[in-house]
């Protein structure tokens, strides 16, 4: 079997670098891919879109259905992370374990009873470890500028790098931050699965969303310009605008989503209290 | 000599990316372990990444964000040329290519995680022995 | 509206999809009608697509309003309207069909996987639409991920197996990404059409040599093409019902639809067949895959199992036809996609029909089944009639076209192996209604007994098991139609 | 741009690639797979590809290693190869 993948590997390498011969140079200024659409993209993208990070005018407007499948891709790894490990377990059976925070007395509930309804106790596993008290104050401290961060690489995806996808990513990491810093009840508690999932599918809707609006208003899907009469602004600065609305449903789809392959993943679909 | 060295920097990108591609590719074909191939694909993928990213290098030029963009669109817009920035369209697929390596490993690390609490082993021989047993 | 059906086609089934997985948090029994319609509209604006490409000729939809090379475009001709509306009434069909059986298998999951079920159905859509090299990568892994979720579901080693499929599929789908990066770096462009235009100044690279071979490869494997099929077998045999009737008949096909539009479209007839002298190593190819495809069904002893090994030879039929280099090879390659995702569909149906009433389908499973279902078992013999191909079924005519292109180009080994596989094909199927005569040997005294009891798929399940079936024969019928009146067009006049 | 600062990278890009797939540990193969998406994504900002190395380092060397950690403590630390 080594033998076999290695000669595989090298006879891909091999005509590989066979045909890379003909390539142009690295960094060459007059090779097509620089001349042939590139130039249009840098010239034309601030008078067509008014957007100036080429990269984010192209991402979500002249390739704009690419990235809505993007999206999508990454909603689907969500689903498919949900319906491969999630475990519906409604009340397992045995003893259950609670915490009095105040106290950190534990409490064992014998099966079939019930404590009293109190905002107090916290239920834990039998592995339970107490977090530890300096990371948990410094995430503490962190996450809020995590979150703030990434809200601005969201809404400043038109003027410098970032946008939907880091700016989701960054959000969904200060969630898993706190998972991983205390467990995975505690932050389950603060987005609930339910509206999580809703959330993707939600983030995935708001761009596709935007693009029927467009065909409902007489224009192409996703021609952005359409949106120019409901925001009563002049075509460019329309698109400039669904540019933005498009960012901000990629940003909640993509939170939601490494959020949910992290719960599932690390829980193996228990949504107990995870790494 | 000189001719060589010519050779190895006008392509040396290309060639660590065919590496890095080898790598990945040998990985995955040969590694017993189902998420060292998964490490494997990962690797390989992203070295497809570096090769789009080489492709939109450009020497000479800035990153692809317009200078003085605020604002001034219109009439008076200053020319922006083609030369002076490094072609974005690269960038924009590969933006869709890592969101896309990242969606097939969570998938790939469930599927281990299920194959992982069926057969209690991630080595690929162990577990098609055990199938072999039944 | 109908200047709208290309965007309709994909959008439609994407928002339910989306839809569905929202409401599955609400309300499962909502599901499914969401599903049905969704699948339904998509498949009214494939057919009425279809019909507005037979009067006006290719349709070019703009998507963002961006001319071709600067956005993204759908291209749809006479060879996609036809891949479209196939896949998207085989998908419908087969949705109503798995309804009963989606309930038995997924328990409480239903709802994500009628989602996953939609979005692949929309990945299908969009890569035979789309008219972008790139386009077609991002969707290439929408149908990827979701195809690997849904065939998970299954039972015994459904999850090795499906690993196992998506490490090759991701090897698949990097070596396309990888070509059209090569593609990308000598012309520029990733538009097909725009790409097929740079090309000529550039067929003696050898870097749109290498680019070429990469994506042909990556191809392969996304399809199961001989060496490259090992994953598929096990992955369809293990996965859920409902998932292997929907992926066994479309996603190969898809793929080969993708290698037909490389060749036409992207690098043009004249490269690939002229330029390139490789056509006759790969019809050699094609022949021992088909060769190999029905050895390796002759050796299984489950019904699910040895369906999976006909559809490697019949990728082997149709990948041969392409690379015949005449025009008769390639209509019966285009009409087998069709002919072959309706019988393929229509086997699969009866296997999940089958699991659905007995829980297995190994060959000693089988016993007595006529008697227990008839109807299932009429169909079952439709599709195996189509399968061998015999004439008033539809599989008797491609491989008609697909004979006469052998001959036309000389290559003779391949009409041996067609006619070789139709010959396994007989003995497989005979052998399999044979065993479903038998009844069970029960109690010593096999004609005393009662006969047993009929116990037959719900209607849902029969009737678009009866309306595939019937398609076969139909299909088979209007041929000549489907030949002169769509496929004729579909192919350049360069190839004689 | 500066060639000796990215033949340099490359070099350590390759030694993390070849640390990642041999190392008989699989959470120490997660850490040196976060390692080389990081080293990946300062070859890219060096080359000017900006959004592509931001997305690299929140992706693939945050997100991405978390997965792998993750998976990795629901399964098993142990390999052969």
């Amino acid at each position: 079997m080594k033998i076999i993948g290695l000669i595989i590997a090298l006879v891909t390498g091999v005509l590989l670098i066979g045909a890379t011969g003909d390539f142009p140079d690295w960094a060459d200024p007059a090779s097509p891919a620089s001349t042939h659409l590139s130039p249009h993209f840098i010239e034309k993208t601030m008078e067509e879109t008014s957007v100036p990070n080429i990269v984010t005018a192209v991402l979500a407007d002249y390739r704009g259905y690419d990235t809505m499948y993007e999206t999508a891709v990454i909603f689907t790894a969500g689903l498919a992370c949900f319906i491969l490990l999630r475990i519906f377990v409604r009340e397992e059976p045995g003893d259950r374990l609670y915490r009095h925070l105040l106290t950190g007395v534990t409490v064992r509930v014998k099966e079939g009873m019930e404590l009293p309804p109190s905002e107090d106790f916290e239920r834990i596993d039998a592995t339970w470890t107490p977090p530890d008290l300096i990371i948990k104050t410094v995430c503490r401290f962190l996450i809020p500028f995590i979150q703030l961060f990434a809200l601005y690489v969201i809404a400043h995806g038109h003027h410098s790098p970032g946008g939907g996808f880091q700016g989701g990513v960054i959000l969904g990491a200060s969630i898993i931050l706190l998972a991983i810093s205390q467990d995975l009840r505690t932050s389950v508690r603060r987005l609930r699965e339910k509206l999580d999932a809703v959330l993707c599918a939600v983030g995935v809707i708001i761009y596709a969303g935007t693009g029927a609006l467009c065909l409902l208003l007489g224009l192409n899907f996703l021609d952005y310009s359409a949106l120019a009469s409901v925001l009563h602004c002049d075509p460019v600065t329309a698109r400039s605008h669904g540019i933005l609305i498009v960012e901000i449903g990629v940003g909640i789809a993509v939170m939601c989503t490494m959020i949910w392959i992290y719960n599932n993943v690390s829980s193996t679909g228990k949504y107990d209290e995870g790494l | 000599m000189g001719d060589l060295i010519q050779i190895v920097v006008a392509k040396y990108n290309y060639w660590i990316y065919i590496t890095l591609m080898m790598i990945g590719l040998y990985a995955m074909i040969v590694k017993n372990n189902l998420v060292k191939k998964i490490v494997g694909m990962n690797i390989f993928q992203t070295a497809i990444i570096l090769f789009y990213v080489s492709t939109g290098a450009k020497r000479g030029a800035t990153i692809p964000i317009l200078e003085h963009g605020h604002g001034d669109h219109g009439a008076g817009a200053h020319m922006v040329h083609a030369v002076d920035y490094i072609n974005p369209l690269p960038h924009v697929l590969m933006l869709t290519a890592i969101v896309v390596s990242v969606a097939t490993l969570g998938v790939a690390l469930a599927l281990a995680i299920r194959v992982y609490s069926r057969y209690n082993t991630l080595e690929e021989d162990e577990i098609l022995a055990q199938i072999r047993e039944k | 509206m109908s200047q709208q059906y290309p965007a309709l086609l994909v959008i439609v089934p994407l928002i339910s999809a989306l839809v569905i997985s929202a409401a599955g948090w609400i309300n499962k029994r909502l599901c499914f009608p969401i599903a049905v319609a969704a699948l339904g509209v998509a498949a009214y604006s494939s057919i009425g697509l279809l019909l507005r490409v037979l009067d006006e000729g290719a349709i070019v939809y703009r998507l963002g309003g961006w001319d071709p090379p600067m956005g993204i475009a759908y291209y749809v001709d006479h060879l996609n309207g036809l891949v479209l509306a196939v896949v998207s009434v085989v998908a419908f069909l087969n949705l109503i069909a798995s309804k009963k059986s989606i309930e038995l298998e997924l328990g409480d999951k239903t709802a994500p996987f009628y989602a996953l079920y939609v979005l692949q159905v929309t990945g299908l859509l969009g890569i035979v639409a789309t008219g972008d090299a790139f386009n077609l990568y991002v969707l290439l892994e929408i149908t990827a991920l979701s195809g690997y979720a849904m065939l998970a579901m299954g039972k015994d080693r459904a999850q090795l197996s499906t690993l196992n499929y998506l490490y090759m599929g991701t090897i698949g789908a990097c070596f396309y990404l990888l070509g059209v990066g090569y593609l990308y770096i000598v012309t520029g462009s990733l538009n097909m059409v725009d790409i097929a235009n740079i090309l000529p100044s550039l067929y003696e690279s050898n870097a749109v040599l290498g680019a070429f071979i990469i994506c042909l490869v990556g191809v392969w494997v996304k399809m199961a093409f001989f060496p490259l099929h090992a994953w598929l077998p096990n992955a369809y045999t293990h996965g859920p019902s409902a998932a292997s009737s929907l992926i066994a008949p479309l996603v190969t096909k898809v793929m080969i639809y993708v290698m037909i539009r490389l060749i036409l479209t992207v690098f043009t007839p004249e490269f690939a067949f002229n330029i390139l002298a490789i056509s006759k190593p790969i019809v050699w190819l094609a022949c021992i895959a088909i060769f190999m495809g029905a050895i390796l069904a002759l050796a299984e002893r489950n019904l699910k199992k040895m369906l999976t090994y006909i559809i490697v030879a019949e990728v082997g039929y149709m990948v041969g036809g392409a690379w015949l280099g005449n025009r008769a090879g390639m209509t019966g390659a285009i009409l087998h996609i069709v002919n072959d995702a309706l019988m393929t569909l229509c086997a699969f149906l009866v296997v999940s029909n089958i699991a659905y009433k007995l829980k297995g389908y190994a060959f000693d499973d089988l016993k007595g089944l006529v008697r227990k279902m008839p109807f299932t078992m009429g169909a079952f013999v439709v599709a195996a009639l189509s399968i061998i191909g015999v004439p008033p079924t539809c599989g008797f005519f491609s491989k008609w076209y697909l004979i006469s292109g052998a001959i036309q180009a000389g290559q003779y080994a391949f009409m041996v192996a067609l006619l070789f596989s139709s010959l396994v094909n007989v003995v497989l199927f005979f052998r399999v209604i044979e065993i479903c005569y038998y009844e069970p040997f029960s109690d010593g005294h096999g004609h005393d007994q009662h006969a047993e009891p009929m116990a037959e798929a719900p209607l849902t399940m029969l009737v678009p098991l009866f309306i595939v079936a019937a398609g076969l024969v139909l299909v088979g019928i209007y041929t000549g139609d489907i030949v002169n009146k769509i496929i004729e067009f579909a192919i350049p006049q360069g190839i004689v | 741009m500066i060639w000796e600062l990215d033949l340099a990278i490359l070099t350590l890009v390759v030694m993390a690639g070849i640390g990642a797939i041999t190392v008989k540990d699989l959470l120490g193969a997660a850490i040196l797979f976060g390692a080389y998406s990081f080293m990946m994504c300062l070859l890219w900002s060096i080359m000017g590809a900006v959004d592509v190395s931001f997305t690299e380092a929140s992706v693939g060397a945050g997100v991405s290693t978390v997965f792998f950690v993750a998976a990795v403590f629901r399964t098993t630390r142990r390999t052969k190869d």
